[in-house]
């Protein structure tokens, strides 16, 4: 009963959506804001990716927010886990040499490729929450393989914190410097393409990549605690 | 490579997706559609490389890069998973 | 606490190891040598492995030599060889309509130490003809072999471990 | 001029670094919430005046409006900053003594983020930006309801997430649907290119977007969590959850529906929900015996109410709407504190529990009073002047049927009193049972009250003093074209 | 002697006893008393002034002010003065409770909020005052506990229905003519058409009938009456419930004016003589069931909703006798059911809260001044001749028979023989008849009880002699409502309709009372027996048997107790039981199952765009 | 409406079938599961359409990723950016919510016992 | 070069297409993730590097990439080849010996 009352329900509103969608053809280009950050994007910000330079300066406020949000969701989740009760140890398999000499091999590797993503984020896909969830695998592949190693929490705590304040601090320089604005590009733009290049959009990059980083392995480190 | 050599590559690619899929749907045990799974990926894999190479698109290898990499960190957590490791 | 002085050596080469892989994988990554993207390399994998190399002190990577690396480009080639091997026997095996296998599971010795080398054995094994490493404690591997040859410890693991074992042995020594 | 800017930045900034002030003295974590509030509230009030004059539009990172997110600090958002900075300054200095208990940093970051959040989502002017406050806004509120770790807390943490998090995603589809109309998000833009909130293409994101926005409003029949919620988080974070997080959702849906789409047609659907939600929400009050859980349905009661008068679509009613909304704040933020140690000290959040707490806790009964006769709208409180505006702009429309709903309205008070004068009955004359100590709450918990309380006083007696913000947050809210020429130039 | 000063003593009073009493409670008792009668002779140097003057300009932009006149002083001095005895025969009274702070408070907060209630020049200041009094005689209702909760609950939601009636029908009055100012809305009012001043006498109706208690809006009364302390009592009867008569005098002579109040509506369906027949419902209907009691308190209240009728009867029917008669009742009635509560009190207080009438007995030789103040109360409650009830009863009965309406008439006449039956009762359970074992050695009550009761006694008593006294006050009154004046003399009235003079009154019940006196000196003796007589060897008796009056009215009992049960009261109950099913009914929606909550969501959702899509509502 | 057409109207409303095929899958299985996990599947699976939609809300046609490489490989237009961003943080958001949602999920299990919502409703009316 | 690169990639392609194909046919878990394995791992590092070799500008890059798949592949089947024996699949009954007994009696005693 319940599954024929969903069904009609969600028909009604595919019905209305399709309707909606009639209004916007697929494909078609109609976005003023879009063309404007690719006409202009290259000059305004200084980096070569657009979707870079929409999410960490123009809507660089959003990126703020949704770093936060990603914070709160590792905070909330170290809160939940947190209150838990004693429980009984349960026996854990431990892994094989193969996998445990292999995490370890690859650990430094992977974080390395998470730096490039969000080093690069300006010239190349990807970038702070991209890098950030690279080296957060990192750490995940740590636990799968080495159960016994633990980031320290203070560490990675204070890693997520300053990445959080350096995002802060860089724009709040903006209100001083870069015409009074927040998060303003206030730094040289540096030539296209290069790594150097962009202004404040790879500080802010690499923060996030630490901080995104940080806290997922923390993310990690709780549920791997919970599950112990 | 002409056109018609990517097309049927990509074919072939895809068809062994395909076989991998059909495994990975029959298991009968949760290690075989692991197994299925990591096949897939990594003709996954090679395929991104492939269509990069098709489209000209040099950032399809990042691409094929950090889904190998997540491909490798969710197969090893499923296998920890299934002999009670996690 | 004070650190001898070969576990400081130690330490100090695994640093290096660490340094020039990152650095040749960042290269590899960037595909540029642009004094920026260099740089930047170069600082990172500075940091990286000064944090990370005590990490690498228990993978017990061997002091470089020359005997050593002419080992490992006989062993990347024989591994290779290896490969294409065991890929044709597969092919062979899995488009044979009979499907002619004969698989079990044996266990096999080996003398390397290192963990390292004992990885790299293992995946040796799984990547060359009919077998595959299924697990490993200490110096014993358990080995699922597709055609089956011999049953006895000692036979198998001459079988299978030994042609890589020779290499590993002397670059690891 | 100070950057409004800030009213968001610094909170965030103080949350980043809560856990490096924790490295230095787990001590002084707690008093980062009252110094991050004290600046909010002092800068809020710093900005009123400018802002009476004009909105002050903040362009982040130098971008001209529909091109870059910017923050419109009009007499709304100032308003609301200011509201949530007061109750945020002094539900933070009543946490100081009340959570003693969990791993408590994380609450202190998680209530800074909260409100900061809700400044964010009261300030911008950016739909886009807009979701992504209201999702810090809601995730850290999950978080803190299921902050005691209970089965309660848990189970409705869980319950309000799911709910949550369906309504956020009609609320993407929403404005995914408006860009790709639009190609815009920038809520003056947009509002500048609707023509007609009746063109389906525009009504579907337009219900989606408010479905969405509505759930964390409480509006009926999207508030299922709520009671809940409110009832199984920590008595701090009810009061603000009920004080600020439904208010910010309200005022959220407003924004919608007055500066973006205009939606004039649809307000009397409104004043009938609104009037729906605050029948249902007072007469399932009045059904409670759990003190907390009666306290979260009189919520959903209010926010009837203030919907209600925010369909009446007038300066009057919005005026008296915005007015009820910040009695409600101090209202309901002082009856969840107030609760909170009656509730700690009874052990039971059964109303029963409470008999003998006049003698027992004496400052705080007296307080609760006040706050419940406030929110039922008597005089000399400050529930008395909003309620007044909000039947006045009711009957000045002199409508049949406005004077009937406005009838209903007054239907709820009438219940909305008799359960609230029922638990004020059982603190006073009820005679405790067992261990009658005196002994009142914790200095920082009265001090809270206290401030509260006089708040209540002074507004209701005075409402002059914000009298003159509200009616040019009305008019904000009314004159949509203005706000257009003021972000668009 | 400005009215904001006044205001000021009576709430700086107020929180200035609570105050006193937590800070050092010796000197509570005599500020109390000091400031209310401080307020009380205040008030006095009012007389005849009037005056206007704004004194608050912060509430929304509306002025608030404060303004006096006879109408406003008349109640306002009844007000302080019945204030100050009540809380002098609280002294003692409350002495060994709990919380007396709170009561006193309360106490002297209601009375400071009934002069802010007359004084108020404005529905804003009116409403606000309103809703004060209402909320701390709530508080002081439920005082008592137990039963008292329950008393307490029914009176503040019939208050709040009123009120919420009455801010209705204030606002509607502001969104029209966009003022508040009772002075200038008495001016446009009476030009609005019928159905609106119909429209907003229904509503300020309902709010001061149910403070009135008239019927069917009374049912929180008995309750209040029976539960709330009985110190209080005084002031919530006396006072507080005639506030609805001030805002009905309000509402239908000085805002809409007596032109047009009167006579509005078609026939017999006018408003006033719908207003006239309530009030004549109320008397028969109460006092019948007041003859039911056997609580004094219940029985007092069910009284005083009955006499609150004929102050409705009276001023119902805008003649200036009417009138007269009405707001005289309303004074009279004040002044002896606060004696007779007082000295329901003064029992209570020597007997340990006993006000059972069927317990009581014979308490006359141990209490007399009490019994006095009885006796006098109800003299004047049954209107005997030469004690102020007759005064305006008369002034009542004259009026109904003068306009025609014998049916009326009838009506209140039933309610005064009814009214003789319940007081005899009353005044022979609780001073007549045996004196039960127990009660043997009570005392007299104390001076700070015994002084009030003397006072209001001799109050009753100049009423009745010299009724010109607060006449002449009434007169100025009515004639500010545009009646003519009547013509007053100190010992009554003079008209040419029907006149008044007290004086032969006085001489023929003084031939009345000696007559009386020699036949009853001349009868036979009755022989008190002891209560513990021997037949009973020292066992208990069950009080039917001693106690005579028991059963007293029981044919009577019989033969209206099938007519005469609450149906009002049941039905409100009812209507709470209801309400509390529906309530109940309503939350199931909220099932705890989270698919449902879900589907409320897309419901809600679906159902707009349906909607919108089918049939383009919006 | 032919064959034809139908493939037509297929070719060019894919991604919007699709996403709104995810979004109506996952409404679905929250509307009619009771075990939470798949609750907390199904919110997924719903995040995820709405992602796609609006990834395809940005497409044009024939365009390119918004990124000026080296290579000149920019003759095509370029897709908009902005949802592209969007989703980049709805994403984020998604995963916040779902990692919350999970921990919950352990939490309520400790509790109860059971993931079966029909019978984790203590709290109601 | 480019007809190189085109055959590198033909043969790698062709290779992964075995795998899979060994995938869905082989008898049980081992027996698969042995043809998994082998022959993916050729194939794809075949494919991935004849591309390289085709475009030499990502040369680096696509070695790189082999590299890793070379390394993880293995690591990943072994760990689900590991987690098949100990969640006790049953080899196929084709199978003509087992020691898995030998290699637990090991590992009780260490
Ligand atoms: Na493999
Ligand atoms: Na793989």
């Amino acid at each position: 009963m319940r599954a024929i009352i969903s069904l009609f329900l969600i028909s009604v509103l595919a019905w209305g959506i399709a309707t909606a969608l009639n209004e916007i053809p697929f494909g078609a280009a109609k976005t003023k804001v879009g063309e404007y950050y690719i006409g202009r994007g290259k000059e305004q910000t200084g980096a070569s990716n657009i979707v870079t330079s929409v999410v960490v300066n123009y809507r660089g406020f959003d990126t703020l927010g949704e770093v936060t949000v990603l914070f709160v969701a590792a905070i909330g989740l170290g809160a939940v886990l947190a209150t838990r009760r004693k429980k009984e140890k349960r026996d854990v398999e431990p892994a094989s040499l193969v996998l445990y000499t292999g995490c370890r091999l690859l650990f430094p590797l992977i974080l390395l490729f998470g730096a490039y993503i969000f080093i690069h984020g300006h010239l190349t896909p990807g970038g702070g929450f991209q890098g950030g969830a690279v080296v957060a695998s990192a750490f995940v592949l740590v636990y799968l393989g080495c159960r016994g190693r633990r980031i320290s929490e203070t560490a990675s705590k204070t890693v997520e914190s300053l990445g959080g304040l350096v995002f802060i601090v860089v724009g709040l320089v903006g209100l001083a410097v870069g015409g009074g604005y927040f998060l303003s590009n206030y730094l040289p733009k540096g030539e296209l393409n290069s790594l150097f290049s962009a202004g404040i959009i790879p500080i802010i990059y690499i923060a996030i990549g630490f901080k995104v980083g940080s806290e997922l392995a923390g993310v990690i480190d709780h549920l791997v605690e919970e599950s112990e | 490579m002409s056109q018609t050599i990517a097309v049927v590559f990509l074919a072939i690619m895809a068809i062994g997706i395909f076989l991998c899929l059909l495994r990975m749907l029959r298991g009968p045990t949760a290690p075989d559609r692991a197994v299925a799974v990591d096949t897939m990926t990594t003709t996954v894999v090679a395929l991104l490389v492939l269509l990069g190479f098709v489209f000209k698109r040099y950032v399809y290898l990042d691409v094929a890069l950090v889904y190998s990499l997540l491909a490798f960190v969710g197969l090893v957590a499923i296998a920890r998973f299934l002999e009670r490791g996690i | 606490m004070a650190k001898t002085a070969p576990e400081a050596s130690h330490q100090r080469r695994n640093f290096f190891y660490l340094f020039f892989i990152l650095l040749i994988i960042w290269l590899a990554l960037t595909s540029s040598f642009h004094w920026q993207e260099f740089s930047v390399g170069i600082l990172l994998s500075l940091i990286l492995s000064l944090i990370l190399s005590k990490n690498y002190l228990k993978l017990g990577l061997p002091p470089i030599s020359l005997k050593r690396i002419a080992f490992s480009i006989a062993f990347t080639i024989v591994l290779f060889i290896e490969i294409v091997k065991a890929n044709l026997d597969v092919a062979y095996r899995v488009i044979h309509p009979k499907m002619p296998i004969k698989p079990g599971i044996v266990v096999i010795k080996t003398t390397l130490k290192q963990d390292i080398a004992k990885m790299i054995l293992a995946n040796s094994i799984t990547l060359t003809p009919g077998t595959f490493t299924l697990d490993i404690l200490g110096d014993t591997l358990l080995i699922h072999w597709i055609n089956v040859q011999s049953e006895n410890m000692d036979e198998a693991t001459k079988i299978i471990g030994e042609r890589f074992e020779k290499y590993l042995r002397v670059i690891f020594s | 001029m100070v950057n409004p800017v800030l009213l968001i930045a610094v909170p965030l900034g103080l949350a980043f670094a809560l856990p490096l002030f924790g490295l230095i003295s787990k001590r002084i974590v707690k008093y980062i919430p009252v110094v991050a509030f004290i600046f909010n509230f002092a800068l809020a009030l710093r900005l009123i005046p400018d802002v009476l004059k004009q909105a002050i539009v903040v362009e982040i990172g130098g971008f001209p409006p529909p091109f870059g997110i910017n923050l419109v600090a009009g007499p709304v958002g100032v308003l609301f900053s200011a509201l949530i900075a007061l109750a945020g300054l002094l539900v933070a200095v009543y946490a100081l003594a009340y959570i003693t208990e969990g791993p408590k940093e994380k609450y202190h970051m998680l209530y800074l983020l909260l409100l900061a959040g809700a400044t964010g989502v009261v300030l911008t002017g950016d739909i886009f930006n807009l979701f992504v406050f209201f999702e810090i806004l809601c995730i850290s509120s999950y978080a803190l309801v299921a902050y005691i770790g209970d089965r309660a807390g848990i189970e409705s943490a869980i319950k309000y997430l799911i709910q949550g998090a369906v309504g956020s995603s009609f609320l993407l589809i929403g404005i995914g649907l408006l860009y790709g109309l639009f190609g815009t998000l920038n809520m003056a833009d947009l509002a500048q290119q609707i023509e007609s909130a009746s063109s389906i293409s525009v009504f579907v994101p337009m219900v989606l977007i408010i479905t969405g926005l509505g759930v964390e409003a409480a509006i009926f029949p999207l508030n299922a969590w709520l009671p809940d919620a409110h009832s199984s988080a920590p008595s701090s974070i009810s009061a603000i959850l009920s004080g600020i997080a439904i208010e910010v959702g309200l005022y959220a849906v407003v924004r919608v529906l007055f500066t973006i789409f205009g939606a004039t047609n649809m307000f009397m659907f409104f004043a009938f929900l609104g009037v729906l939600t605050l029948l249902i929400g007072e007469m399932c009050a009045f059904a409670q015996n759990n003190i907390k859980r009666m306290l979260a349905y009189s919520s959903i009661g209010q926010m009837g109410l203030i919907v209600f008068a925010m369909a009446i679509a007038t300066s009057y009613a919005l005026t008296g709407g915005l007015f009820q909304l910040v009695s409600h704040t101090l209202g309901k933020g002082l009856l969840f504190l107030t609760a909170g140690y009656m509730i700690y000290r009874s052990g039971s959040m059964e109303i029963s529990a409470f008999e003998g707490m006049g003698k027992r806790m004496p400052l705080t009964s007296l307080a609760f009073t006040i706050g419940a006769f406030s929110l039922v709208g008597l005089p000399p409180f400050v529930g008395f002047p909003s309620k007044f505006l909000i039947v006045r702009a009711a009957l000045a429309k002199e409508e049949i049927l406005f004077t009937v709903l406005i009838g209903l309205v007054l239907l709820g008070t009438v219940i909305e009193g008799a359960y609230f004068f029922r638990v004020v009955q059982v603190l006073y004359f009820k005679k405790a049972n067992g261990n009658s100590e005196r002994k009142d709450a914790p200095v920082a918990g009265l001090i809270p009250m206290v401030v509260f309380v006089a708040f209540i006083l002074v507004m209701g007696i005075y409402p002059q003093l914000v009298i003159e913000v509200l009616n040019s947050a009305a008019s904000e809210l009314l004159h949509r074209m203005e706000y257009i020429r003021s972000v668009l130039g | 002697m400005s009215l904001e000063l006044l205001l000021i003593v009576a709430f700086g009073g107020a929180l200035l006893s609570y105050l006193f009493g937590k800070i050092c409670p010796q000197i509570r008792d005599p500020f109390a008393v000091i400031s209310s009668v401080a307020l009380a002779v205040m008030m006095a140097f009012l007389y005849g002034k009037t005056m206007e003057s704004p004194f608050y300009f912060g509430f929304l932009g509306l002025p608030l002010i404060l303004r006096t006149n006879m109408l406003a002083w008349f109640f306002a001095m009844a007000i302080s003065i019945l204030g100050a005895l009540s809380v002098i025969f609280s002294w003692d009274y409350v002495k060994d409770r709990e919380r007396t702070d709170f009561y006193y408070l309360m106490l002297l907060l209601a009375n400071a909020s009934m002069l802010g209630i007359v004084f108020a020049g404005d529905f804003v200041s009116f409403f606000v005052f309103w809703e004060i009094m209402s909320w701390s005689t709530f508080l002081l209702i439920s005082y008592n506990r137990g039963r008292a909760l329950g008393a307490g609950m029914k009176y503040i939601i019939m208050s709040i229905v009123g009120s919420v009636s009455m801010l209705i029908g204030m606002l509607s009055l502001y969104a029209i003519y966009g003022t508040l100012h009772i002075a200038t809305l008495s001016k446009l009012v009476p030009s609005a058409s019928s159905g609106y001043l119909l429209f907003l006498f229904i509503l300020f109706g309902i709010a001061f009938a149910i403070k009135n208690a008239l019927m069917p809006l009374h049912t929180w009364l008995p309750d209040a009456y029976a539960e709330s302390p009985t110190s209080f009592n005084g002031v919530l009867s006396g006072m507080l419930t005639r506030m609805g008569m001030y805002g009905f005098l309000l509402i239908i002579y000085v805002i809409v004016g007596a032109a047009r109040a009167l006579n509005l509506g078609p026939g017999i369906f006018k408003f006033n003589y719908i207003l006239a027949w309530l009030g004549a419902i109320t008397i028969v209907v109460s006092t019948f069931i007041a003859l039911l009691q056997n609580d004094a308190k219940q029985l007092l209240g069910w009284s005083a909703i009955g006499q609150g009728g004929y102050m409705i009867l009276g001023i119902a029917f805008g003649t200036s006798l009417g009138l007269a008669g009405g707001i005289f009742h309303t004074l009279n009635h004040a002044v002896y059911i606060v004696l007779l509560f007082m000295s329901v009190g003064a029992v209570q207080y020597r007997t340990g809260g006993q006000r059972d009438l069927d317990s009581l007995g014979g308490l006359i030789k141990r209490m007399p001044v009490s019994f006095i103040g009885a006796l006098l109360g109800i003299s004047g409650l049954i209107g005997i001749p030469l004690t102020n009830g007759f005064v305006s009863k008369w002034l009542i009965y004259k009026t109904l028979i003068l306009e025609g309406h014998p049916f009326l008439a009838f009506a209140a006449l039933i309610g005064t023989w009814g009214c003789i039956l319940y007081c005899y009762k009353f005044v022979h359970h609780i001073f007549l008849g045996q004196l039960p074992e127990k009660y043997k050695m009570v005392a007299r009550a104390p001076f700070s009880m015994q002084l009030p009761m003397i006072i209001l006694s001799l109050v009753i008593l100049l009423f009745g002699i010299l009724p010109g006294i607060p006449l002449k006050v009434i007169n100025t009154i009515g004639t500010s409502f545009g009646f003519q004046s009547l013509n007053v003399t100190t010992w009554g009235i003079a008209s040419e309709t029907g006149t008044l003079n007290t004086i032969n009154i006085f001489a023929a019940v003084v031939a009345a009372c000696v007559i009386v006196w020699l036949i009853f000196k001349a009868g036979p003796k009755a022989v008190p027996v002891a209560q513990e007589d021997t037949y009973a060897a020292g066992a208990a008796i069950p009080k039917d048997r001693y106690h005579y009056t028991v059963d007293f009215y029981n044919p009577l009992y019989r033969m209206i107790s099938p007519y005469f049960k609450d149906f009002i009261g049941g039905f409100c109950i009812k209507l709470a039981g209801w309400t509390q099913n529906v309530c109940h009914g309503i939350r199931q929606m909220y099932t705890g199952y989270i698919g449902h909550y879900v589907m409320y969501i897309v419901l809600f959702l679906a159902l707009l765009i349906f909607v919108q899509l089918k049939w383009s509502l919006w | 409406m032919g064959i034809s057409n139908a493939f037509d109207f297929l070719q060019n409303h894919v991604y919007y079938i699709g996403s709104f095929g995810l979004i109506f899958i996952g409404l679905f299985i929250m509307l009619v599961k009771h075990n939470l996990i798949k609750v907390i599947i199904g919110l997924s699976i719903l995040e995820t359409g709405v992602n796609l939609f609006l990834v395809s809300v940005g497409y044009i046609s024939k365009g390119t990723a918004p990124i000026f490489s080296k290579s000149a490989m920019e003759a095509a237009p370029m897709v908009d950016p902005v949802p592209q961003a969007l989703v980049l943080t709805a994403i984020v958001i998604g995963v916040a919510v779902l990692a919350l949602a999970l921990s919950l999920a352990i939490r309520l299990y400790h509790h109860y016992g059971v993931l079966d919502l029909r019978r984790i409703k203590e709290l109601r009316w | 070069m480019d007809v190189f690169g085109v055959a590198i990639t033909g043969v790698g392609i062709i290779f992964l297409f075995l795998g899979n194909f060994g995938v869905l046919r082989l008898p049980d878990v081992y027996n698969r993730i042995q043809a998994g394995t082998k022959c993916t791992t050729l194939g794809a590092f075949l494919t991935i590097v004849g591309v390289g070799i085709m475009e030499p500008a990502w040369l680096w890059k696509a070695l790189l990439i082999a590299l890793f798949v070379l390394v993880t592949n293995p690591i990943s089947s072994h760990a689900i080849a590991r987690a098949s024996r100990k969640s006790g699949v049953s080899l196929c009954d084709r199978s003509v010996v087992d020691k898995t007994k030998d290699f637990e009696e090991f590992r009780e005693k260490t």
